[in-house]
């Protein structure tokens, strides 16, 4: 079993119009910005994929990566519980005029949706957002004299992430901070495409110290020397 | 009807299933035996409840690490590539649907794909372990078994008395005389003992085998 | 009125409330700047939503790892003793009860709890992160605010205006002017500063203050 | 900040008559088998804890760990997957008599519902056990067109589990599948009650290779030569 593929453009093939895309990383901390700025190149090669609905805390920054990809015209919809950054304008200029859909979901609520549709569990309750404007719409349930919401479970056509370590079989590690929603989303997409900053044999990984397990990866691809979405902010960066 | 496959005859046949690369849930006792048979060229990756993908043999005696069991708490080993990981995360993977194929055990299968596999009624200790999880996550259930009980009686039922594992789970069926699926509620007679008539098959199953399409040969070699 | 603490004093005061060893989350912006402050000899453990605990100070400008950041995206630094953990466990630490203290800041806070920190209406772009799982997990949920806003209107309300964050989830407020409890759906007094005298204090505030006992001096030094 | 205590029975005080305490592995891997004959020396010595309600995936093995509590008559009920062992006599006898009570959970919904308990997710739905006596009494519910069960989380005064590593503030690791429904139930009881192997300093842990971050912990004794429940068992040991 070799899950690797040699090329970025591979990694993300299939990767269609309207289909909803989780990306992990919470601002720049675990951003796959390779697998985003491939997609963007398939885009900007061939027109598609377009209308995606893209899941991720976050709704871009600067003009790279997630805010690259709304810049083009190629998001469709957020879903997202924090649209707002250092350099929030490929977002809010969409969004004012309504080009751009926005599902605005609380950070936790977030995460334990994507946990859910990863572990087959379709609808659970949380206390988060009862009595708000976010519960508008949504079943409420008590439980031991407590209100809670319904919240349903997400899932995804694909989710692009970014490693530490992989082994070819899709085992892998993450750096520091930038775990947040990797290990979630590659468990609740059809389709786990990772980008690994190294890719060693099986058994490279002590089975301790795995954090996604193969199970939930489909392909991989190394990139060796990752950039940094927070550092290609700040010196300025555009993409294309 | 004397002749029909051993239990490792039948481990033998459902592994010829199993995909290269798959991930592959065996329930604890007979379903464990097929890991032994995966095709030259092949490997599936093993899941067990407790926490481990890619585990490999039974130590040799007197080399166990009684921390490194299955779910059967039978001593294992691991293979290259292997993970460890909490109980929630293990059921996610099942529950999820990350499994290619769940194996199992039955006590009675119906023709609507009804599982009994862990009561035999009010008697005795109840126990379920993972069983009504995996047959709900799993991509494909299939169950290994005999064709009919100890004392003769149909395995493969119109439905089940027993209490039931779960409903309309299962997909196919490898016995000690045929290989069944279940297609929209009914039983498919894919595979037979090559002696075997379809008459004789018919009157020890407890619904209707229907035909679609050719009965291949369930041959199997002495394993 | 015009005496007042700054921010960094409120930010002080609420800080002499955390226990030593306490697992605390401080909200993004000014409620950060309550780390700074933690009396000698007392060590809080910090939290922070995108997956780490026990963190420390922002690293020299030009040594950040921004693979190591906060839920503010400001580069962090690591204590011994800390760990990573992904999004679902964080949020399970804050939503679970595990946290001692959440410290939040506040557009307005209601007499029966209610707090409104993360939308000021329908202009502009909608985002609120995790204050609305804070407000329902840590075990003590506090505000620091200045007492009014900027237009010198109430922050300490009868009824939130603008959209919830959480509903009856606030139990103190360090405010500019004073520290006040909410306790059966009411304010109640417990320090204010010195000089200013209890009319004064009611009338920036946007309900009844409730007094019951002594009410302490809200003294803090020049920090 | 410094969790460990000195003593086993330090470690388990304050465990008292009626309590619900879940105690983590999976058989042998993972028992925390000196806690446990702790708090049995406890109760041979003044009568108490008794009442208790267990938490565990089995129901003990032979004479030891949590079928000595059995014997003891410790144990009013066990909440469990599969009591059954190797050597189930202690649990088999007093349930054939009615002398304990007995809640058959399937196994991954019993490590959902604790993991639930831990994350203050009151209710969830799961596809496990619809149609089955397992799920009789418990709301049902559809969600895009298939049936899920409704259950709720489980939460307990107290866990006793066994660990590899401990650093003195509570961070964790494990040895092998030893792991299983530890890291769960810490984040599920009020006081959480860590057997180590090895105590080490804050630091001594990676950061990225902690599984039971110390927020969910309370208490850690160290316990450098522990009994592998497994081996005792093999050996016919019985406790006391």
């Amino acid at each position: 079993m070799d899950k690797t593929v040699s090329d970025l453009a591979t990694a993300v093939a299939g990767i269609e119009d309207g289909m909803t895309l989780m990306i992990g990383g919470f601002g720049g901390s675990g951003a796959p910005i390779e697998l985003v700025h491939a997609l963007i190149d398939r885009f900007r090669a061939t027109g598609s994929p377009e209308g995606l609905i893209v899941i991720n805390n976050n709704a871009g920054n600067g003009r790279i990566g997630i805010a690259a990809m709304i810049d083009a015209g190629m998001v469709a919809k957020m879903v997202c519980s924090f649209p707002r950054s250092a350099d929030p304008r490929a977002f809010t200029e969409k969004y004012r005029v309504g080009q751009i859909g926005l599902e605005l979901v609380p950070q936790g609520t977030l995460a334990e949706r994507i946990r859910a549709g990863g572990a087959g569990i379709p609808a659970f309750y949380t206390p988060t957002s009862f009595g708000t404007d976010l519960a508008e719409g949504k079943p409420v349930a008590e439980f031991d004299g407590r209100m809670y919401v319904q919240e349903r479970w997400l899932k995804s056509d694909a989710a692009l992430i970014k490693a530490e370590l992989a082994d070819t079989m899709g085992n892998l590690t993450y750096r520091k901070a930038a775990r947040n929603f990797s290990p979630l989303m590659a468990a609740a997409a059809r389709l786990t495409v990772v980008q690994a900053s190294k890719i060693v044999r099986p058994g490279g990984i002590d089975p301790e110290q795995i954090v996604t397990p193969g199970i939930f990866v489909n392909r991989i691809v190394e990139v060796a020397d990752a950039q940094q979405e927070e550092t290609l902010m700040r010196a300025g960066v555009a993409y294309g | 009807m004397t002749e029909k496959l051993t239990n490792a005859q039948i481990a033998w046949r459902a592994a010829q299933d199993i995909a290269d690369g798959a991930y592959v849930n065996l329930g604890i006792g007979f379903p464990e035996m097929v890991a032994k048979f995966q095709p030259p060229g092949r490997q599936a990756v093993f899941h067990t409840e407790n926490g481990v993908l890619n585990f490999g043999e039974s130590p040799p005696e007197g080399e166990e690490d009684w921390d490194l069991i299955n779910a059967g708490k039978k001593a294992i080993t691991l293979k290259p590539g292997a993970a460890f990981f909490h109980h929630a995360d293990s059921f996610a993977m099942v529950r999820g649907g990350h499994l290619d194929v769940a194996i199992l055990g039955a006590y009675e299968v119906a023709e609507n794909g009804d599982l009994a596999n862990w009561s035999t009624g009010p008697k005795g200790v109840p126990a379920v372990g993972g069983a009504m999880d995996l047959v709900h996550g799993a991509k494909r259930v299939a169950v290994i078994t005999d064709h009919v009980t100890k004392d003769g009686r149909p395995k493969l039922v119109k439905r089940c008395g027993l209490p039931l594992t779960g409903v309309g789970c299962v997909t196919r069926v490898y016995t000690s005389l045929a290989v069944v699926d279940i297609e929209s509620q009914r039983f498919v007679l894919r595979e037979k003992l090559p002696k075997l008539s379809l008459d004789v098959l018919q009157a020890v199953t407890g619904a209707e085998l229907l035909v679609d399409g050719t009965i291949g040969d369930l041959i199997v070699p002495e394993v």
